[in-house]
């Protein structure tokens, strides 16, 4: 009885707190270029959002936010879109990541297209820093199979 | 026995270190060769070249982009590696 | 200097060979024999082409591949290579038709292993014949000691395992020795290549020559079996007869000697030896090889391990003969090596066969053996008698110049050893064809079991040959001109 | 020659941490206080690096024209150190992250972190 | 594109190893063809960049972002990594093909996307640390490979997650050591880029800070390329992982270890500094000798095939150490050359270590009886390996020892000579022991193949002959054209410095 009330306590809040957590998140991601932050930073308050969901909850929640494979493809598309930006200067012969090339791609000049080249690889390290939290710390709680029990000792 | 050849060990690199310390250039000593060599370009240029203020973001993104590339794909790694040594397999 | 492709030849067919018996394998034995005779007929007529241009005194060479820094991988046959390169081509003929009796007859296993180690290492003593310096000479060197380890081993008994590990550790040991003595050469002078007379002289300080040539004389010596590094070749003998006989007559242990000669002539040469009183010290140790071995020989009852100890005699002769570095001593020496192969290899191929039709190894079970096998034992008589030094078989010949160069060298006491050792050689060779012939076995019954025609008619042929090169030494092979013209380069004309 | 040492009393710290956690590393018999003592090793390393960037009277390094006019390195800290940090930082995060599950894996198998009782198992 | 090379024999694989494993999530057969594509256009990058080198004389320089070194990361593709490079695409393209069906027998189906990923990571790593010229980045590149071998790792049998968690704390503590190694040239210098730091290193050689940090840079690549006294890690680890990751490992890491050893010794610091003002020459030298005989010793006393193939890797890398203790021209380019020939010559052991425990059902030494006849070809490619580890001419291990005995003996270190000499025996024993059993010692059957019911012997794969006859076939060549090789790439890799 008296467990349920703490329950609904922290489920209530938490379930406030996460897309607050999460708009806080990519805002030190926005900022990171005027003021500390960034996307690492930013990355992982995203994943203590959805950490903070399992905790609170349980996993079926989070997994219905969150699908296992979804994250999984996540982890790869961060360093994907960092990677890809740097390969969009070879378009133009340049070097790699070299973002002043993207200034050919978008209607900027040189210097304008290095700021957004760095907004974009800030956003893949968002996203696979808060993918890759959230799967590590999925994984290590369940011992990688992703179920409520936790695995009995010593087997 | 093995603890006390630990501590040997790390007191003999513990002495080292000290003894190296006292050489070190002055404590956030603003002429110090750390100081004056290559980041003073990261500062003056960062708004000239990049337009981000952050000197740290610039460097981090632009400058040494590409180390942080790889920070990244440490942390990939260490999503993969986890998923593939533990998480069961369906 | 005039560029040949014989050479490469004369290496690359045995290993051809070989490759081609590996493919065909226990399935088809014929064509799989068929391989080894066309291999060795190729090799010896590949040496053989080169007989004429040699004589003409040129120099025939092929580079393998260039290892930059003055060093080439790369064949050069002098009259001196090729002495060994004949000797060995021919006699794998020899042997090979007689292995396939031999093996047929008594059906061994592993036949195939047999022909591909057989032919490798044929490719490595040809190699060392025809290499043109110290490095090439090691690599083939190593190749023939590697390919020689399974033959040894072949029976496969725990004693035959045993005689192998032997073999592998003492000529492995030795050829640690060798690589530190090249390695050392190459850093004083700068260069590898043989020159007759030698290149070494004027190169570092005495010790470090003398250490060097110690390096060698250990390392090549103990292929040569020299005492006291003897050791693996009697315990070698538990591999079956072709094998032995390729170990003492044709490849190994003619390698070694053939190797300590070239160092001794190509590398230092006899003005050096001279000047640092290296000579007295190797004729001094090699003479005790001479007489000790012959003392073992005496003591021997199995046939093969007796005439192991008189092989280590022969060579030990034959390095006498060179440290003695005097015009006719060293032309005795270059032609006992070949001759000593023909006789040495006639008594093996005689052992064999005695084995395959009686299947007997000890010598006081040969009593009476000479009326049931007329034709091996005289082949045998007349390979003693060589080796004995009484004419009219080519030991003769060589030992008398081996005599006369004692006499020139004025060391008389060397003289006696050669004489001694002909009389000891006596003392243990004359008793076998004795009884094997006037002695009536108690257990040996009468009707006449020569061995098959494919073992018998080798050994014919190289006793024969044997008696015609004392009429004729420069017969067929040329060894006699060919000596003659390395002793010229030796010494100059005279 | 003191007033040199004093003025690099942090260094001293990060030599301290150091040596703790190379301590921890080389003489804990249990697994995890090993991993513990490898973490404290990583975050001593980059302390060091954080007090080379620091500068005496130098602000974060966020360029502001309008704090300074002009833009001169000595009023801010050198911000290189501090990138090498944010990997090194990642660097440490995955390291734990594996050797976390590594130990799990090991518990599975063996029902224990002691490393002397794992390498009794294994003996047998 | 062509001066694009250096990078992308990064990046591709890098990229790759994120399609390897989305795509794997959905169709794992596209796993193995990915990869191997993969590594035959690294083989191609690492050609490309090398032929440029050879062709121009001068070194490749390629600036990441188009910032110039200092401020940015450059990439240097010189005489000396570049070789290392080709020989690292080769063996990790052979030991790709190799692992197809090892691959399929140790690891589970569900897998194997995360697996060739991270093989491809791997590579990464491998590849990146050979061709940066920026000590952090390399710092960076190292962890990516060490995280990735030590997940690798802990796929093996039996302990060895134990193995692969030792194996990072030793890893970690190597890899901090560098990394403290890297902050005190920075401290002293302000500059992480390895041609800069050598000219502004220059007339700092006197102060202590250097010292130290140079020696933490040497402990830390010690540790990554098990040098004697911190090997320990080795052993267990490279026995326990699977064939397939060993087979990837054991040839390249400790040697892309031994190459950036020589690239601080004479590239980031000046020779005259490494050999003469700070003797670490001279130390690390008698460290091989004990090493040498030690880990020769420890491996005779192994009945398992792979654990003294693990001791064998220590005994190479202490051979050159001795080739860089010599310091001179000869023995470096002994050292260099003996890094490309030794991830030949591991890889075909590796190879056919592996073979013979998927087909033969063993890795003990004693029961090889009746190897030759069940696995005529892997048992050749053992023989062939075999000798060119003893240093049989003409495989191309008899050339490096070639190379490093005349260094010795220019150096006049008749104990390092001796040692090399010595240490050619004990492998030599230890190789002949192995020939003898897998020879001779007729049985008609091995035992152990019998007894187990059911499990009857299945001839080799293709995909794992070919790799392996193709190894022996470089070990052969390379010997043969060692001329070429020295002459060409080695003689401009040695530092001016001799």
């Amino acid at each position: 009885m008296v467990k349920d009330l703490e329950d609904v306590v922290i489920r209530t809040v938490s379930r406030i707190l996460v897309p607050f957590i999460q708009i806080y998140g990519l805002y030190v991601f926005v900022h990171g270029h005027g003021s500390p932050g960034g996307g690492f930073q930013g990355g992982c308050i995203m994943a203590a959002s959805f950490i903070l969901l399992v905790v609170a909850f349980n996993l079926r929640e989070s997994k219905r936010r969150l699908k296992e494979r979804t994250n999984a493809i996540f982890c790869a598309l961060g360093v994907f879109i960092y990677a890809g930006t740097g390969y969009l200067s070879f378009l133009y012969s340049g070097n790699f990541l070299d973002y002043g090339q993207l200034s050919n791609l978008f209607p900027t000049d040189p210097i304008k297209a290095r700021y957004y080249g760095m907004a974009m690889i800030e956003l893949g390290v968002q996203i696979t820093v808060m993918a890759v939290m959230v799967s590590i710390f999925l994984d290590l709680i369940t011992a990688g199979k992703h179920e409520e029990t936790l695995e009995e000792d010593g087997k | 026995m093995n603890k006390i050849a630990a501590l040997i060990v790390t007191l003999i690199a513990g002495g080292v270190l000290f003894y190296s310390t006292a050489f070190f250039p002055k404590w956030g000593d603003p002429k110090q060769p750390a100081s004056i060599h290559v980041s003073p370009r990261y500062i003056e240029m960062t708004l000239a070249e990049t337009q981000v203020p952050n000197a740290v973001t610039s460097v981090l993104a632009d400058y040494r982009g590409y180390d942080t590339m790889f920070e990244t794909s440490v942390i990939f790694t260490a999503g993969i590696a986890v998923m593939m040594l533990i998480r069961r397999s369906r | 200097m005039t560029d040949s492709a014989l050479p490469l030849i004369a290496v690359l067919a045995p290993m051809i060979g070989a490759a081609l018996i590996l493919m065909t394998g226990t399935k088809r034995p014929n064509l799989r024999e068929f391989w080894t005779i066309l291999a060795s007929v190729v090799q010896f007529a590949a040496v053989y082409g080169m007989i004429p241009q040699v004589i003409q005194g040129q120099t025939l060479k092929f580079t393998l591949v260039p290892l930059g820094s003055g060093v080439a991988l790369e064949l050069r046959v002098d009259p001196f290579g090729m002495i060994f390169a004949l000797l060995a081509s021919f006699l794998w003929i020899m042997v090979s038709v007689y292995s396939i009796g031999y093996m047929r007859s008594l059906k061994e296993h592993a036949q195939t292993r047999f022909y591909f180690c057989f032919a490798m290492a044929l490719s490595g003593a040809a190699g060392v014949a025809l290499s043109g310096n110290l490095l090439t000479l090691y690599m083939f060197y190593e190749i023939l000691t590697v390919a020689t380890f399974p033959l040894v081993a072949h029976k496969e008994t725990p004693e035959a395992l045993k005689a192998a590990r032997k073999y592998l550790v003492y000529l492995l040991t030795g050829a640690v020795f060798v690589l530190f003595s090249i390695a050392a050469t190459y850093y004083l002078t700068g260069s590898l290549d043989f020159v007759a007379g030698g290149f070494v002289a004027g190169h570092g300080s005495a010790e470090l020559l003398r250490i060097i040539f110690a390096g060698f004389i250990i390392g090549f010596g103990t292929k040569a079996a020299i005492m006291p590094l003897h050791e693996w070749l009697p315990s070698a003998m538990v591999a079956p007869t072709p094998v032995s006989a390729l170990l003492h007559a044709v490849a190994v242990v003619k390698a070694g000697v053939f190797c300590c000669l070239r160092v001794i002539f190509y590398v230092y040469g006899p003005k050096t030896l001279n000047d640092l009183n290296l000579w007295i010290v190797l004729a001094v140790v090699v003479s005790f090889t001479v007489i000790a071995a012959n003392l073992f020989a005496l003591t021997q009852d199995n046939l093969k391990r007796r005439l192991a100890f008189s092989t280590i005699n022969n060579l030990a002769v034959i390095i006498l003969g060179a440290s003695l570095i005097t015009f006719d001593s060293v032309r005795g020496a270059l032609l006992h090596l070949p001759f000593h192969g023909f006789m040495k290899i006639t008594l093996f191929m005689c052992a064999g066969s005695i084995y395959v039709a009686t299947k007997k190894e000890l010598i006081s079970e040969m009593d009476g053996i000479g009326r049931q096998m007329p034709v091996t034992m005289a082949a045998f008589t007349v390979g003693a008698a060589g080796l004995v030094g009484i004419p009219p078989v080519c030991g003769f010949l060589s030992k008398w110049f081996l005599c006369l160069g004692a006499l020139q060298a004025g060391e008389i006491l060397f003289l006696f050893v050669f004489l001694a050792s002909a009389l000891l050689d006596a003392a243990y060779f004359f008793p076998i064809v004795f009884n094997a012939f006037f002695k009536t076995g108690r257990r040996n019954p009468g009707p006449v079991r020569e061995a098959p025609f494919l073992v018998a008619a080798p050994l014919a042929v190289t006793a024969l040959l044997s008696v015609i090169f004392f009429a004729f030494p420069d017969a067929l092979l040329r060894f006699y001109s060919l000596g003659d013209l390395v002793v010229k380069s030796l010494f100059g004309g005279r | 020659m003191t007033d040199l040492i004093l003025s690099n009393y942090n260094y001293w710290v990060y030599v301290v941490l150091i040596m703790i956690g190379f301590y921890g590393m080389m003489a804990k018999n249990n697994l995890m206080k090993k991993l513990i003592g490898m973490n404290i090793f990583q975050w001593s390393i980059i302390l060091f690096y954080i007090s080379i960037g620091a500068k005496k009277g130098g602000t974060i390094p966020v360029v502001d024209p309008s704090l300074h006019p002009a833009i001169r390195a000595l009023d801010y800290v050198n911000p290189l150190p501090h990138v090498l940090m944010l990997t090194a930082i990642v660097v440490g995060v995955a390291t734990t992250g594996i050797a976390l599950t590594l130990l799990i894996l090991i518990y599975r198998k063996y029902g224990t972190l002691e490393e002397d009782e794992i390498l009794e198992a294994l003996k047998k | 594109m062509m001066l694009h090379f250096p990078v992308l024999l990064v990046v591709v694989p890098l990229v790759m190893s994120f399609f390897i494993f989305v795509f794997g999530l959905f169709q794992r057969r596209i796993c193995f063809p990915l990869t191997l594509v993969t590594l035959a256009a690294c083989l191609l990058f690492a050609g490309g960049s090398f032929w440029t080198v050879l062709s121009t004389g001068q070194p490749v320089h390629y600036h990441l972002g188009a910032w110039a070194p200092p401020w940015g990361i450059e990439y240097v593709v010189d005489h000396l990594n570049g070789l290392v490079l080709v020989g690292l695409a080769i063996v990790a393209l052979l030991a790709a093909i190799y692992a197809k069906t090892m691959v399929e027998r140790e690891i589970p189906v569900a897998k194997h996307a995360p697996f060739y990923a991270l093989y491809m990571l791997q590579a990464t790593g491998l590849f990146g640390m050979t061709v940066t010229g920026d000590m952090f980045n390399l710092y960076v590149l190292l962890e990516i490979a060490s995280f990735s071998a030590y997940a690798l790792i802990g796929m093996g049998e039996g302990a060895a997650p134990f193995a692969a968690f030792r194996y990072m704390i030793f890893g970690t503590l190597g890899a901090c050591a560098y990394l403290l190694g890297v902050g005190y040239l920075y401290i002293i210098t302000g500059s992480l880029n390895m041609a800069d730091l050598q000219q502004i290193l220059t007339p700092l050689y006197q102060s202590q800070v250097v010292s130290v940090g140079f020696a933490f840079l040497l402990v830390g690549t010690g540790v990554k390329m098990a040098y004697f006294p911190v090997h320990t890690w080795l052993p267990d680890s490279y026995t326990l992982a699977p064939s397939s990751v060993s087979v990837l490992l054991a040839p390249l890491f400790t040697k892309v270890g031994a190459y950036v050893l020589i690239r601080i010794l004479f590239t980031v610091f000046d020779p005259s500094f490494s050999t003469t003002l700070l003797p670490a020459t001279q130390v690390l030298g008698w460290i091989a000798v004990a090493g040498i005989l030690f880990s020769s010793i420890m491996a005779l006393a192994q009945t398992d095939l792979k654990r003294m193939l693990c001791y064998l890797i220590v005994t190479e890398i202490g051979y050159i150490g001795i080739g860089v203790a010599s310091g001179n021209r000869l023995g470096l380019t002994g050292s260099i050359f003996h890094i490309l020939n030794d991830m030949f010559m591991m890889a075909g052991l590796f190879m056919t270590a592996g073979a013979i425990q998927a087909h033969f059902r063993t890795r003990k030494t004693d029961e090889f009886a009746g190897l030759h006849r069940k696995m005529p070809v892997t048992s050749a490619v053992l023989v062939i390996a075999g000798l060119s580890v003893i240093g049989v001419p003409p495989t191309c291990g008899f050339f490096s020892k070639w190379y490093l005995l005349l260094g010795t003996i220019q150096a006049e270190q008749w104990v390092f000579m001796g040692t090399l000499l010595l240490g050619s025996l004990l492998n030599a024993i230890l190789f002949f022991r192995i020939f003898e059993r897998s020879y001779f010692e007729p049985r008609p059957d091995p035992p152990h193949l019998g007894r187990e019911p059911g499990t009857r012997f299945e001839r080799a794969a293709m995909s794992e002959l070919v790799p392996m006859i193709l190894t022996a076939a470089f070990i052969i060549l390379l010997g043969l054209f060692s001329g070429y090789i020295v002459q060409y790439s080695i003689a401009y890799a040695v530092p001016k410095g001799f």
